[in-house]
């Protein structure tokens, strides 16, 4: 993928194979077992019966990093587990993104004032895409986190130069 | 240690077979969490087996030293995060116990209804993720369904779905509305009958007992000495339930329910198919106590809260100076707080002694012989919950 | 049978080393010489009229002058419960790296194995004897012992950063090192108290900076794109009447309670 | 013999334990509707006690802090400037990166100004969008400016109108001068 | 397979290689797009079929209705990720390896007669090619192990190597038992003697048993239901295909639906009469023949051939049956779809089968091949011979 990517003048064709791609990783992001505390378990009833995640498509969970595109961190990541997250995330395949879920990865959460080996925020760590505060926030709003994921994969660009893509998409946000 | 010789590594000098090192590392589906389980193994089978945690410490008891009593509630809350409730009684009473404060009847009742209520939703959760664990992802999605309801159920009450900080030191956040006791009885009708499906779904499938029934074989002096509690230790044969024996909380004095033991019926005393049934029972178990808690939950009123504890809202509390240690029975065993304090508003020292992380202990006694599909199953039958055990 | 019976059966049994029961506590406990230790626990686990089978707990404290180390021991047949503790007196030069020695008694309880590894862990008691003298809890290479009160807050461990606004460890440029921040003595927060104004420029930007005379009333909150809800709460600040009516609704939800709390 | 005799017991007990376990399954296929609430479309019954979003009385609230020292995270920032009982206010923020949602600072308010609602959309893609600033307005409102610099109210310029122009309200200059001075207003 | 040659050679005008190659091609080709769009199918299929039957709806926003266009919505995703590969394992192996797992089954698929013409390759030693061809699978599930270079893939092969080989000796025993009574290897005249004698399963006492074995060992040997053990997720990660990641792994996820198709597909002929209803209604299996023979009658017609062969094919002709030429095309397609609502009813089985169970450890599942199935698959075998012998 590495020599088409971002090789193509933005036109009519470009753009519709884009939108293409683009629905297609939007509406296959399979997320990676991986639970680390409470909002792991908040993460498990986002996939059980009641608030099904099957219905977007990501209800296929993969246990490997390398078949997962979507690295969602439930719980608080302290020293010693940072250093498998950095590795977790490296390991990913390409199109990748990720979900701080819970107050604790997004910034600090209840171990802010006194936690000496807690990272404060796992946006340190690894770039995140959608941060859903909450301690552990409701199955809905994890859902809705994962919309917003799906609004910001589907409007990216895949073949079209990122400049001019940038520009179309700004100004699809703006109206 | 017999299971061990008989997969011994044969050593004639032809057959070398190299030892396999094996990580069930921290991101791992059946490790309930961040364990990670150094395994050396000789094919299939494991010879050592060495448990690495601290991959969830969270700096509790450090929190505890620096924060008020209060506030150190929500704390309890995100220890054992499956069974919250149970945790806050823990640290109220620990409070109450170094105050010299009682807790009101109908708080008392609220307490004990609340808690058995959480206490069905930990063993649903640890028999959805043990039927994954061995395979069948089918009871996951029925033991969640369940779940959701007792969270609804909790959170008119308490606000939260999972974390409810409902229990303080001194009675309990605010009272239950009116058709609170109702949903509650309707919901005890209703699980009766799923508790029926789920033991012809898994319990008693061949297969799941040709996984579980002889595996993991934990004695009963091997589980005392090694300080297990709860399921793990009554799985063994040992009849001890602090709820009975060493009663914590009036109401339960008032309450008649037995407490199940592992008697060994599909294998030998102490398999994890015992441990497993001896949480399937305490399901029941639990839905009697609801069950009376409720009829006398619509006889008694009153306050929630104690009188002179309200105003620990606005003024931290400050105990004389002491130390008190008090035990509770958490869904995966005794769950206590020991506090020392020298008289300021927060205590010099405060320590949790979390059942998971001594249940957790026994796992390194367990492992080797076996292999690496019971390792999982062994795990899964210790129920252990990652946020205890590194606290 | 209660404390003081077993108090005195164990004071028969090993009479060095046991000191007197202290009831002051809530909990009344027994002060042991070190040395006594592991004889005191072997009398009361293997004498069939205490019967203690589990230990339940290994605790170390530190107070001021000492460092005090507690046993909670229980027994399963008679349903009593006594505590021992050492107590180690802090010597007058010592600095934080001081740390008591203590005999392990994971010869007598096997439970104990991972209770002394984590107290070592957290508190830096050595416990002489034990099998496997290795931290449970933190990193392998993690200085000090956190829950020590001189203990000072690292602000990071490896390449991992543990302040609060420390820079992702993505956007470091090359050769980058870490800024030079003043350890900050024990206890202080890692953050600052609320009611001083924050000094580090705050997460999410200084507050709107106050309205020119005049247009007082628009409401001046950041204009975000956020996407309406369909049905959802009406998002915040869109004029007053609909907060209004929120709260008003909170407010019923509560007087209903209290009324049914009350009748 | 015993051998022969768990053999069949096996088979047997293999099949029917699986037959009726696939009639479970089979049962929830056929007969038990799905229990999925289609959140985007359909949202699930929040009760009132839930704790969510903050929500804040700003007139009514009289800058204590008790709210702030409460937390125990200390995620609420408050920043006001006290003139008299009037407050011009700068900042009540919550940082939702940090609250746990334990609902401690609502008991402790003196006029019990600050509540929780049931909303929990909070999701962002920029990590400083989660410090939610809770005021309706900053700064001084027209009806506070006029209090502070003693300009008569409409009620007082009615009175004053009525009996003929004599000073209605009490003298306030030495005030005025001192507030309009710390104002820097020319 | 001939009628297409044929077809092409007076298209071309040209004999020998031209037409071959050209009709081998139509034949892959189309094979290739049935299966493609058969597992698009079945992966949808499994995923709602799990849903409603763990009450919750499956896939429903991607696509209109219940979220159809879910597995496209996969596949296109699958083919723009980032082709990874583990540091230091074996470049060669990794990249052939899916390639040979998915041929492996691939070319079980050349003896499926789907209905009486309609059969790339008319072996008569049909049900052993299928068989012996379906052990290539493994070789390749091995190379994928090894090079992955990463412990858990490693085991993933081992299990796989010894369950999959293992299991291929109690399927081949239940199939000897149709074999024994139909007496050909040809997977055509399963269907023509079904057609007459009705359904084998029927046909003698031991017939279900030996159906039974087949069918669990089918399960084995696909790597379904209980004995998932190669792709166990809550024991090894993700078994074998751990490190696969994008349009690699999808030919891994392809191969399993494919090779279920197979398992199933042998079980509706071989036990469950292949394109004939219950009781022969409407006698499905053979008006292929009738459309030839209207076909063969007017061409001997036309070219006046000597009179005996013209009456042959009029009284063939006259004996057309009760639908016109199209009609009788059309009845012979009825055949596929019934064969195909019987492969998808196993299919469904074998995907009740794998929400229900719990999975078996790995000396379990060798005890069970061993202890269980060969033994029974033996006694089926002898029954049905002195069955045969003395009975029918």
């Amino acid at each position: 993928m590495g020599l088409l990517n971002n090789a193509f003048p933005d036109n009519a064709l470009t753009r519709t194979v884009d939108e293409a791609i683009g629905w297609g990783r939007k509406s296959s992001v399979w997320p990676m077992t991986f639970g680390i505390a409470c909002c792991a378990i908040e993460m498990m009833a986002v996939y059980a019966a009641t608030f099904d995640l099957d219905r977007f498509g990501a209800g296929v969970p993969r246990a490997t990093p390398r078949q997962s595109d979507l690295i969602i961190v439930p719980g608080t990541v302290n020293a010693k587990m940072a250093v498998r997250v950095k590795r977790l995330y490296d390991q990913m395949a390409e199109p990748r993104y990720v979900i701080a879920m819970g107050a604790c990865v997004c910034g600090g959460g209840p171990y802010v004032k006194w936690g000496y080996n807690t990272v404060k925020g796992v946006h340190k760590i690894i770039p995140v895409d959608i941060f859903v505060p909450g301690c552990p926030p409701r199955p809905e709003a994890l859902i809705d986190g994962i919309l917003k994921l799906r609004e910001k994969i589907g409007r990216n660009d895949v073949f079209r130069r990122r400049q001019e893509a940038k520009e179309q998409m700004s100004a699809a946000y703006e109206a | 240690m017999e299971a061990l010789e008989m997969y011994a590594v044969d050593d004639r000098a032809d057959v070398y077979t190299e030892e396999l090192k094996l990580n069930l590392g921290p991101q791992h589906p059946s490790t309930h969490g961040v364990l990670r389980v150094e395994l050396r193994m000789d094919g299939e089978i494991i010879t050592h087996s060495r448990c690495d945690i601290g991959y969830l410490h969270r700096c509790a008891e450090k929190i505890g030293e620096n924060v008020t009593f209060l506030q150190f509630n929500p704390y309890t809350d995100r220890m054992d995060y499956l069974a919250s409730m149970n945790n806050n009684l823990a640290w109220s009473l620990t409070v109450e116990k170094l105050l010299g404060v009682e807790a009101p009847e109908r708080a008392q009742w609220l307490r004990m209804t609340c808690a058995e209520l959480n206490r069905i939703a930990s063993h649903l959760i640890a028999f959805g993720t043990y039927g994954i664990d061995i395979g069948a992802n089918t009871p996951f999605f029925y033991a969640f369904r369940e779940r959701e309801s007792i969270m609804g159920l909790l959170e008119r009450p308490a606000g939260a779905r999972m974390l409810y900080n409902y229990i303080q030191p001194g009675g309990v956040r605010r009272d239950v509305d009116e058709h609170w006791v109702d949903d509650v009885l309707a919901f005890c009708d209703d699980f009766e009958k799923r508790w029926l499906e789920y033991n012809t779904l898994l319990s008693h499938n061949r297969i799941f007992i040709a996984r579980t029934a002889n595996i993991g074989i934990l004695t009963k002096d091997v589980a005392l000495a090694n300080g297990c509690t709860g399921p793990v230790l009554r799985g063994s044969g040992v009849k001890w339930d602090l709820r009975r024996d060493v009663p914590y909380l009036k109401p339960y004095d008032e309450v008649d329910f037995d407490v199940p033991v592992g008697e060994g019926t599909y294998g030998t005393l102490g398999d994890c198919w015992d441990r497993y049934w001896v949480r399937m029972r305490e399901m029941i178990e639990s839905i009697r106590i609801i069950r009376q808690g409720c009829a006398r939950l619509a006889e008694i009123g009153g306050d929630t809260m104690d009188k002179q504890m309200k105003r620990m809202y606005k003024t931290p509390l400050e105990p004389e100076a002491g130390e008190a240690y008090m035990r509770c029975e958490n869904p995966r065993g005794e769950l206590g707080f020991y506090v020392v304090t020298e008289g300021g508003k927060s205590p010099i020292r405060c320590r949790a002694r979390a059942p998971s992380f001594c249940n957790l202990s026994v796992l390194d006694k367990l492992l080797p012989g076996t292999m690496l599909a019971d390792a999982v199953a062994i795990i899964g039958s210790l129920d252990i919950v990652l946020g205890e055990v590194d606290r | 049978m209660n404390e003081t019976k077993l108090h005195s059966r164990l004071r028969e049994a090993c009479p060095s080393g046991v000191g007197d029961l202290d009831t002051s506590a809530k909990d009344p406990f027994v002060v042991v010489e070190a040395a006594a230790l592991v004889e005191a626990m072997v009398f009361l686990r293997d004498d069939p009229a205490c019967a203690m089978e589990m230990l339940h707990l290994v605790t170390a404290t530190e107070r001021e002058a000492a460092i005090e180390v507690a046993y909670h021991l229980c027994s399963y047949t008679h349903h009593h419960s006594l505590t021992l503790k050492v107590v180690c007196p802090r010597p007058e030069g010592a600095d934080q790296e001081w740390s008591p020695s203590v005999p392990s008694v994971a010869s007598v309880y096997p439970s104990a194995d991972w209770h002394e590894r984590e107290q070592y862990d957290l508190l830096g008691v050595r416990f002489d004897g034990h099998p496997d003298p290795r931290r449970i809890l933190l990193p392998e290479e993690w200085i000090g012992h956190p829950l020590r009160k001189q203990y000072v807050y690292p602000t990071s461990s490896g390449d991992i950063p543990l302040e609060l606004d420390a820079t992702p460890i993505y956007e470091r440029p090359e050769g980058w090192t870490d800024p030079e921040h003043a350890p900050r003595a024990a206890g202080t927060p890692l953050v600052q108290p609320p009611n001083a104004p924050s000094a580090r420029p705050h997460a999410g930007g200084k507050a709107p900076p106050p309205k020119p005379k005049g247009e007082g009333d628009e409401p001046a909150t950041k204009p975000k794109p956020k996407p309406k809800g369909d049905g959802g709460a009406a998002p915040k600040g869109e004029g007053g009447d609909d907060m209004a009516a929120k709260i008003a609704a909170i407010k019923a939800a509560k007087a209903k309670k209290k009324k049914e709390g009350d009748g | 013999m015993g051998s022969i005799r768990d053999y069949f017991a096996n088979i047997t007990g293999a099949l029917t334990t699986t037959a009726k376990g696939m009639g479970v399954t089979l049962r929830h296929f056929t007969s038990e509707p799905p229990i999925t609430v289609m959140y985007p479309h359909e949202r699930k019954w929040v009760p009132p006690t839930t704790r969510g979003k903050h929500i804040l009385e700003q007139d009514k609230c009289i800058d204590c802090h008790l709210c702030a020292k409460a937390c125990p995270v200390d995620c609420i920032e408050i920043e006001a400037e006290h003139y008299g009982r009037i407050l011009e206010w700068k900042q009540f923020s919550i940082d939702y990166k940090k609250c746990i949602f334990c609902e401690f600072c609502i008991p402790p308010c003196p006029v019990d100004c600050i509540h929780m609602t049931t909303e929990y959309e909070m999701a962002t893609d920029r990590n400083d969008d989660m410090v939610e600033d809770l005021l309706t307005w900053t700064g001084l409102r027209p009806e506070d400016e006029a209090k502070i610099t003693g300009e008569p109210t409409e009620f007082q310029k009615k009175q004053q109108a009525d009996d003929g122009g004599k000073a209605g309200g009490k003298d306030k200059s030495a005030l005025i001068a001192q507030i309009k001075a710390r104002l820097g207003k020319g | 397979m001939e009628r297409l040659i044929a077809a092409f050679s007076d298209l071309t005008g040209t004999e020998g290689v031209i037409p071959l190659s050209l009709a081998y091609a139509v034949c892959i080709g189309s094979l290739l797009g049935f299966i493609t769009v058969y597992a698009m199918f079945a992966i949808w299929m499994e995923r709602k079929v799990a849903a409603h039957m763990q009450v919750r709806y499956g896939p429903m926003e991607t696509g209109g209705w219940h979220g159809w266009a879910q597995s496209v919505a996969d596949a296109l995703k699958l083919l723009f990720k980032e082709d990874l590969f583990p540091r230091d394992g074996n470049k060669l192996l990794f990249f052939i390896a899916p390639a040979v797992v998915f041929c492996g089954v691939f070319a079980g698929f050349i003896a499926i007669p789907f209905a009486a013409g309609i059969q790339i390759a008319d072996l008569d030693l049909g049900i052993f090619f299928i068989i012996s061809i379906a052990a290539v699978e493994v070789v390749g599930v091995i190379m994928a192990g090894w090079a992955s270079n990463s412990k858990y893939s490693l085991f993933g092969a081992v299990r796989e190597a010894a369950q999959v080989v293992s299991y291929e000796l109690p399927s081949a025993t239940a199939l000897l038992v149709p074999i024994l009574v139909v007496g050909s290897f040809r997977l055509g005249d399963f269907n023509a003697y079904q057609a007459q004698h009705g359904w084998l399963i029927f046909s003698g006492p031991f017939m279900w048993i030996a159906a039974l074995v087949y069918f669990i060992a089918s399960l084995a040997g696909c790597k379904r239901a209980p004995f998932d053990l190669p792709e166990a997720e809550s024991e090894l990660v993700s078994g074998f295909h751990t490190e696969y990641s994008g349009m690699r792994f999808s030919f891994f996820f392809l191969e399993e639906y494919a090779s279920m198709f197979v398992a199933s597909i042998l079980m509706a002929t071989l036990f469950f009469g292949g394109t004939t209803l219950p009781f022969n209604l409407f006698d499905l299996g053979n008006w292929g023949d009738y459309a030839d023979a209207g076909r063969l009658a007017a061409q001997a017609a036309a070219a006046n051939a000597p009179a005996d062969l013209v009456a042959q094919a009029a009284r063939a002709a006259a004996a057309v049956g009760p639908f016109s030429d199209l009609g009788n095309i059309l009845a012979a397609h009825l055949g596929i779809v019934v064969l195909l609502l019987k492969t998808f009813f196993f299919i469904f089985v074998q995907m009740w089968l794998r929400w229900t169970l719990p999975r078996l450890r790995v000396d379990q599942v060798m005890a069970m091949g061993y202890k269980y199935l060969l033994p029974w698959g033996l006694f089926a075998v002898m029954g049905t011979a002195v069955w045969e012998t003395y009975a029918a």
